[in-house]
């Protein structure tokens, strides 16, 4: 059954695949590639993997979708014809895969209990990591104290993609976006070739995009508190079943740019400053950092939780529960700047 | 318990944040700067302690190796740290004047968080021991040094940047792709006990096709990250294109730290002893010679100096790999020791190129008229780091030449030494254009006259490099002995 | 070995340094360094004793700075002594870089003089080549410009030469310390090429005329001294007695003899006549004897002097009048005497006049010829030696003082001021002093052979040789055109495109040839075409590529790596 | 006994609006691809997301019991009831905004 399941999920991985390659407007592309990632999503729920479904569908189908969209707004919507035949790139692609199968040849089976991985150093994380480090789920284990400082290399990683882009693109001041979402890229266009008794009573909309959407204001005023609430939930919970601070900082985020993009960009930069978001990007990172050199200073290793509580699992509970909410802070913050920078880079709809 | 390797990284690392707390670019300059001197003074205490001890070894987070993560230091690691953070701390004070002219004052600070950074990430990729940590600060150091060469003055530098994007995510995912398959057959991370496993189980001997391709992974996607001949497009442009401070941080340290990686990875996983050695030396003898030659010919045809250097860059890289595909004692120390050499020289050059852009404002060849007479000490230090590039005596760069045709003498390939020497004498000719230009074509009367020597903050940094180019040219006990110490412990396994 | 501060400096190291202080100061502060540092290098030179040796572990590599051995001794005096009359003589028209090149390329030829092994001798052989381009350069014209950088194209590529062979018989596992290379390798061979070329061995002798003249005219007082004499030097101390050189010490002295009588510029007739008289010492370390090693450092010494003299006479002409070629100048005896005389002095030492340095000093190397029965040797070093009268001796003299020209107006021409004035009496004054007291003399050389040059047969034979010499000359001055001309040297096949000389001959020959020079211009042009092609900044090599097919060479490369690894 | 039938009655009632889920789905489905002009086709795409999913969801209700995860499917349903719906009705204001206008509504097509 399983392996239907797995081959009806292959398949349309593949379909969606070729039709991204195929494509020319990149609208249809970027919803494929939501397509893409909610399947990839159920293929790793079908191989065990719930964290990373997890992650893979709030971020590849959430939030990227919306930040590429938002730089969608910036270029054109369809992609220029390459100067040069594909077969190149076929070619390259086969090889690479061809490579690729060749080496897996000699890889043990897929499930192998004899198989290394099964052997060596997982079965310390499966047998020991409960009273080792505690949490119930194992990944958590692993992720946040086995090899917390991997994560907090991803961590730095995500704050990285977020200055970088500040740093190319830049926030523009207060002053300079008056511009605002849902307003059409050219009046003379679009409305040029409508009938015009149809235009006057759209006239008000241009002015007030919000105020004819009141379903949506009021819906968006319902769910995001919701939302935050979940991500909180993700955030907590993630000691127990999926979830955790990459997760719950995206949840909080979609929170955050649903606002914006229901209430307008520049009321939400009004809750929530880009100066704020900057400075709680920062806060993340330090916070995991910091319980990092509090534990030497506190006579450890660097994020040796052992030492921060009287008691070890105790030390460890306290130290993942705060490296969580490090990482969930720094890429909340850094997924709202990234919307926040493309969203005002330039007059368009999102 | 030491805690000097993770102060190593950790410094660099939580200073980033610390540079966009206050949007206020000298604050984020000072940050940056105390947080590169300060690494520079920890990689020389480890130093010490490498020599004076061996290897020093940190468990992060309390979980022994192969279970956690952990940083080893041994003499390689400590001289790879040494030249990272040396060239950063000399950058550093450089950068100030510098990028206050290049780069828009409100990307400023995000600029400097950028670069710790990546200082950051090269450093976590020198120190670790533990090969997933290593895919991860490489990750961190490229996703910056994209951004870094993007923030380029010209608007080209954003295509240069794209492209070494689209480069280097495929090199670091070939990379990663050879660290899956290396774990799915070992089922460890760790670099000592990958080897130890591999060993263990007999896999190395066997011809086993996943090991093989995991290597030819790694090894392709090393090849383009350090820009091995035919990989190497993507080097010239992101070199010319960069901010100054970027050109001279990555050309010294970046193309470096992959070298350090393709060294980890074929002597301490696979060890000196096995089969791939000796298709390992064939593969890269080739493309070693190719860039030596093809790379020089073609940096003679430049007109923009700082492209010109990239490529003479290449051809540098060429010899290093030479050296490390002789897969003998005196090559790799040669490799090594002229990893530290061209930093060492390739810095100063970019310094002088950032000097010159800064006062000139473009570094194109017919800009340098008469520039020997109005910037005399830039153009001096230019000389010494071009004359170091040749390999004359007294400068570093000999050295290390001198020791790679030793190499290359006791293997018996005298053609080898021959296109050593012929590449040297490339390396005359296109220093030589500069020179002339400087020195010899006078300035047009036409010309503004408002051209004058650059800021001392650039001279400073520029001399202290000059100085250790000659230094280290006659005195250059320390570094050969890191390096034929490290060529030991390559050659004898970990 | 010694720990004693003093031995640090080494007389060359004292030269070296005192360059930094003639580069910065000026006016009398100057003056006084120059004048000084050559006085305390030589003392410092003679306070060693007769085998003293300094070594400074420098990474891997222990550098003999010191070694003195009794004919190294003996070059370094004369190079000091000739540093110091040369620095007298250019005190006052010399530029600033040009003395502190100088001094840097004079220290570090008296540097490879004293050192002890390969390494430290390749060391001070690059910074000698590269003070002496700026010597060149120091010039300042275009000419100077050129012809610097053609000399230091040859010497790099000699330094080039030199260090494969250094690096081979370091790989060889030979010792690298100074004594007689045994090993019959190729390093060897190299070795013995990289220092033939700055001795101006064929195929290469024309870089001497070729760059020499170019320098102004107190540069080129140095330029004459230093590198080809250090060659000399260590062919002497490591190839002593390798028969090869005979052949080319003789090749030598004839190209210099026969370039020297077709040129006119008086700068350019000594600078040949100097490849001429290199070329009987390389004949002489060739005969290996201890006569022939002994006449070979004796007669270095005395051409270091003799030269010396003659090229500040050339030079204060060219500084007075401006002016070296030969159909311009004429009848400045009246208005130069004291330079006049000297420079007589001098062309008599040149020649081997009786009571003169070169007399004891080139029989000690023609008797080596004649002791080893060298017939063809001794016949043609014979011969050259009266040929001396046709450029140093007679000629160059005659044309610049005594020839009477009446065509060309001449203004200026004077006496230097006394500094040089000084400078060229005390030159000549070492040359007869030499050949007065030639046992003391003697005594100085590496072996102490003995040896009278005094013998009656010996002075009526040097006679008899020079007179008739002279007597022709003057016969045959009419033949000799004055007039300025392209010499057609070796360097002219080598620096244009061989392919146009080739052209010149063939095409006059055969019909054919326009094709073949066509075929090998259109193909060098071509070849420099496809370079520039494949290479240049819009190349194949060198543009910036489009990404995708950048992606596709990375497939390649891991396709081939993995085959490669699989084989 | 009475828990097996009980159970039974469950399993039917699961199998029918599974059913009914799956025929609403592909009639949607269809619907997409058929139908004329965006408004019509945004009628079927309304009925694949709360109807169909409606029906699978109260199917998966029925099979979970009186457990956690009933409640959470409970939760999702009422998100995707009141969440599609917006969607539709935000879609069809934003085509209305840029100038789609219904196909039945125009004159020509009379």
């Amino acid at each position: 059954m399983e392996s239907v399941v797995d081959i009806v999920l292959l398949s349309f991985l593949c379909i969606t695949v070729v039709a991204i390659v195929y494509i020319r407007k990149l609208f249809c592309a970027i919803m494929l590639l939501g397509i893409f990632s909610l399947l990839s999503a159920s293929l790793f729920v079908t191989m065990d993997a719930v964290d990373v479904a997890f992650t893979e569908a709030a971020v590849g189908t959430g939030i990227s979708s919306i930040l590429l969209l938002s730089a969608l707004a910036l270029t054109h919507t369809r992609e220029q014809r390459p100067p040069h035949q594909p077969y190149i790139a076929l070619l390259v692609v086969v090889v690479t895969g061809a490579v690729l199968i060749y080496g897996t040849m000699d890889l043990p089976r897929f499930g192998d209990p004899n198989s290394p991985i099964h052997r060596h150093v997982a079965v310390r994380y499966i047998a020991d990591s409960p009273h080792e480090v505690g949490p119930p789920n194992i990944v958590t284990s692993v992720l946040a104290s086995y090899r917390g400082y991997d994560t907090l290399g991803e961590t730095v990683v995500i704050f990285t993609a977020g200055i970088a882009l500040v740093g190319l693109l830049g926030f523009r001041r207060r002053q300079e976006f008056k511009v605002r979402l849902y307003q059409p890229m050219d009046k003379k266009t679009s409305y040029a070739e409508n009938s015009t008794e149809d235009g006057d009573e759209f006239e008000d909309n241009i002015k007030l995009p919000g105020a004819n959407h009141m379903v949506l204001r009021i819906v968006g005023k319902m769910f995001i508190p919701l939302i935050l609430l979940f991500a909180l939930y993700v955030q907590f919970h993630g000691d127990y079943g999926p979830g955790g601070g990459f997760q719950a900082g995206v949840i909080f985020a979609s929170g955050i740019i649903l606002y914006a993009l229901i209430f307008d960009v520049e009321t939400a930069m009004r809750v929530i400053t880009p100066k704020g978001l900057r400075l709680l990007a920062v806060a993340g990172v330090f916070i995991y950092g910091g319980v990092g050199l509090v534990c030497m200073f506190l006579g450890g290793n660097f994020l040796d939780y052992n030492v921060l509580s009287a008691h070890p699992l105790h030390g460890q509970h306290l130290g993942i529960f705060l490296i969580e909410l490090g990482v969930g802070i720094n890429v909340f913050a850094i997924m709202v700047i990234m919307f926040y920078t493309f969203a005002n880079r330039k007059r368009g709809s999102v | 318990m030491s805690h000097l390797p993770i102060l190593q990284v950790i410094i660099p690392l939580l200073a980033a944040p610390l540079c966009i707390v206050f949007n206020n670019r000298r604050i984020a300059w000072f940050v940056a700067l105390c947080a590169t001197w300060a690494s520079f003074g920890v990689s020389l205490l480890i130093a010490q302690q490498v020599l004076q001890s061996g290897a020093l070894s940190y468990d992060i987070g309390g979980w022994p190796a192969p279970w956690g993560i952990d940083y080893y230091v041994d003499s390689l690691n400590a001289f790879v740290l040494l030249i990272v953070t040396g060239i950063s701390a000399l950058a550093l004070p450089y950068a100030n004047r510098s990028v206050e002219q290049e780069i828009d004052p409100r990307s400023q600070p995000y600029f400097y968080s950028l670069l710790l950074v990546c200082l950051a990430g090269l450093l976590g990729i020198s120190i670790t021991g533990d090969a997933f940590n290593m895919y991860v600060f490489l990750e961190l150091s490229s996703l910056s040094s994209y951004a870094l060469i993007g923030m380029g003055p010209r608007r080209r530098a954003l295509t240069a940047a794209y492209q070494y994007l689209v480069m280097g995510t495929i090199g670091a995912t070939f990379i990663l792709i050879g660290i899956g398959l290396l774990y799915s057959l070992t089922g460890s991370l760790n670099i000592q006990d990958i080897s130890y496993q591999l060993h263990a189980n007999n896999i190395i001997g066997s011809g086993n096709r996943t090991l093989l391709t995991a290597f030819a992974f790694i090894t392709v996607g090393l090849s383009l990250k350090l820009a091995l001949f035919p990989l190497h497009l993507w080097l010239p442009n992101a070199y010319t294109y960069a901010p100054s401070v970027i050109t001279i941080f990555l050309a010294s340290t970046a193309t470096k730290v992959a070298i350090y990686m393709l060294l980890r990875f074929c002597y301490c996983v696979v060890g000196s002893e096995s089969i791939f050695q000796l298709t390992l030396g064939q593969i890269v003898l080739l493309p070693s010679l190719a860039a030596i030659i093809v790379s020089s010919v073609v940096a003679i045809f430049q007109y923009d100096i700082k492209r010109m250097l990239a490529y003479s860059s290449i051809a540098q890289i060429g010899y290093i790999t030479l050296g490390l595909s002789m897969s003998n004692h005196s090559g790799l120390s040669a490799a090594i020791l002229h990893m530290f050499n061209h930093a060492l020289m390739k810095g100063l050059l970019f310094m002088t190129m950032g000097a010159v852009s800064y006062s000139v404002g473009s570094v194109y060849l017919t800009d340098f008229r008469g520039l020997g007479r109005r910037m005399p000490f830039t153009m001096g230090a230019f000389i010494v780091g071009g004359l170091s590039l040749m390999g004359i005596p007294m400068t570093a760069g000999f050295v290390s030449k001198w020791m790679l045709v030793q190499a290359a003498i006791e293997l018996g390939w005298w053609d080898v030494v021959i296109l050593i020497l012929i590449g040297s004498l490339l390396a005359v000719i296109y220093i030589w254009r500069v020179v002339e230009t400087a020195y010899f074509n006078p300035l047009l009367e036409l010309e503004e006259e408002e051209i004058g020597e650059a800021p001392l903050s650039l001279l400073i940094p520029m001399w202290l490099m000059v100085i250790a180019n000659i230094y280290f040219g006659i005195n250059s006990a320390i570094p050969v002995e890191f390096a034929q110490q490290a060529a030991t412990l390559l050659l004898g396994g970990m | 070995m010694s720990t004693d501060p003093l031995y640090l400096f080494t007389p060359g190291l004292v030269i070296i340094l005192a360059a930094l202080p003639i580069a910065i100061l000026r006016g009398w502060w100057q003056r006084t360094f120059i004048v000084i540092a050559p006085i305390m290098a030589f003392l410092q030179l003679w306070t060693y004793s007769g085998d003293a040796s300094w070594t400074v572990a420098v990474s891997t590599f222990d550098l003999q700075l010191l070694h003195i051995t009794c004919a190294g001794r003996l070059f370094a005096s004369a190079f000091i002594i000739a540093l110091w009359l040369g620095g007298l003589f250019a005190l006052e028209s010399a530029s600033k870089i040009e003395l502190a090149s100088v001094f840097i390329y004079a220290g570090s030829a008296i540097s490879v003089t004293l050192c002890g092994d390969l390494i430290t001798l390749f060391l001070f052989w690059e910074l000698m080549a590269l003070a002496s381009t700026m010597v060149i350069w120091a010039e300042g014209s275009e000419a100077a410009r050129r012809a610097g950088f053609r000399y230091l194209l040859v010497h790099l590529m000699g330094g080039v030469i030199l260090l494969t062979g250094i690096a081979g018989l370091a790989a060889n596992g030979s010792t690298l310390d100074l004594g007689i290379i045994g090993s019959n390798s190729l390093a060897r061979w190299l070795v013995l090429a990289g220092f033939l070329v700055n001795a101006g061995a064929p195929p290469v002798s024309y870089w001497i005329a070729d760059a020499y003249p170019a320098a102004s005219p107190t540069g080129m007082v140095f330029l004459a001294t230093f590198t080809t004499k250090t060659a000399v030097y260590v062919l002497l101390s490591y190839f002593a007695g390798a028969t090869v050189l005979i052949p080319i010490g003789l090749y030598m002295a004839i190209y210099g003899v026969i370039y020297a009588l077709r040129e006119t510029n008086v700068r350019r007739i000594l600078a040949y006549s100097i490849v001429n008289q290199v070329g009987f010492m390389v004949a002489a370390v060739g005969i290996g004897t201890v006569t022939a090693i002994n006449g070979a450092s004796a007669h270095a010494f005395a051409h270091i002097m003799y030269k010396t003299v003659l090229l500040m006479g050339a030079g204060s002409v060219m500084l007075s009048t401006g002016k070296d070629q030969a159909c311009n100048l004429g009848g400045l005896a009246q208005r130069m005497p004291w330079t006049t005389t000297c420079v007589v002095i001098g062309s008599a030492a040149s020649m081997g006049v009786p009571l003169t340095s070169s007399f004891i000093t080139k029989s000690l190397i023609i008797g080596a010829a004649a002791q080893q029965h060298l017939m063809w040797t001794w016949l043609i070093l014979t011969a050259c030696s009266a040929a001396v009268v046709f450029n140093a001796g007679v000629r160059f003299p005659w044309l610049t003082f005594f020839q009477s020209q009446t065509s060309a107006h001449i203004e200026g021409g004077h006496d230097p001021s006394w500094p040089g004035r000084a400078a060229l009496m005390l030159g000549a004054g070492i040359c007869i002093g030499v050949g007065v007291f030639a046992q003391q003399f003697y005594n100085l050389l590496p072996t102490s052979g003995d040896y009278h040059p005094y013998s009656l047969s010996h002075v009526v034979a040097q006679l008899q040789l020079l007179v008739p010499a002279t007597l022709l000359f003057f016969v045959t001055l009419p033949l000799i055109s004055n007039k300025p001309r392209v010499q057609l040297d070796l360097d002219w096949i080598l620096r244009r495109p061989l392919l146009i000389a080739w052209n010149d001959i063939v095409l006059q020959l055969f019909a054919l040839g326009l094709r073949w020079r066509n075929f090998f211009v259109s193909s060098m042009v071509r070849g420099f075409k496809f370079l520039f092609r494949h290479h240049g900044p819009r190349g194949i090599l060198s543009r910036s590529w489009p990404t995708g097919s950048i992606a596709l060479w990375v497939a390649i490369i891991l396709a081939s790596y993995v085959i490669l690894y699989s084989l | 006994m009475d828990l097996n039938i009980f159970g039974n009655i469950l399993d039917i009632l699961t199998a029918l609006f599974l059913t009914a889920g799956c025929f609403l789905g592909i009639s949607g489905g269809i619907g997409l691809y058929r139908l004329p002009d965006f408004f019509t086709r945004q009628h079927a795409s309304g009925i694949t997301d709360s109807a169909c999913s409606f029906a699978i969801l109260f199917a998966l209700m029925l099979q979970s019991g009186f457990t956690m995860v009933t409640i959470k499917l409970f939760f999702i349903l009422i998100f995707l009831i009141i969440t599609s719906t917006t969607a539709t009705h935000a879609l069809a204001k934003t085509a209305l905004f840029k100038g789609q206008k219904p196909l039945l509504g125009r004159e020509d097509n009379h």
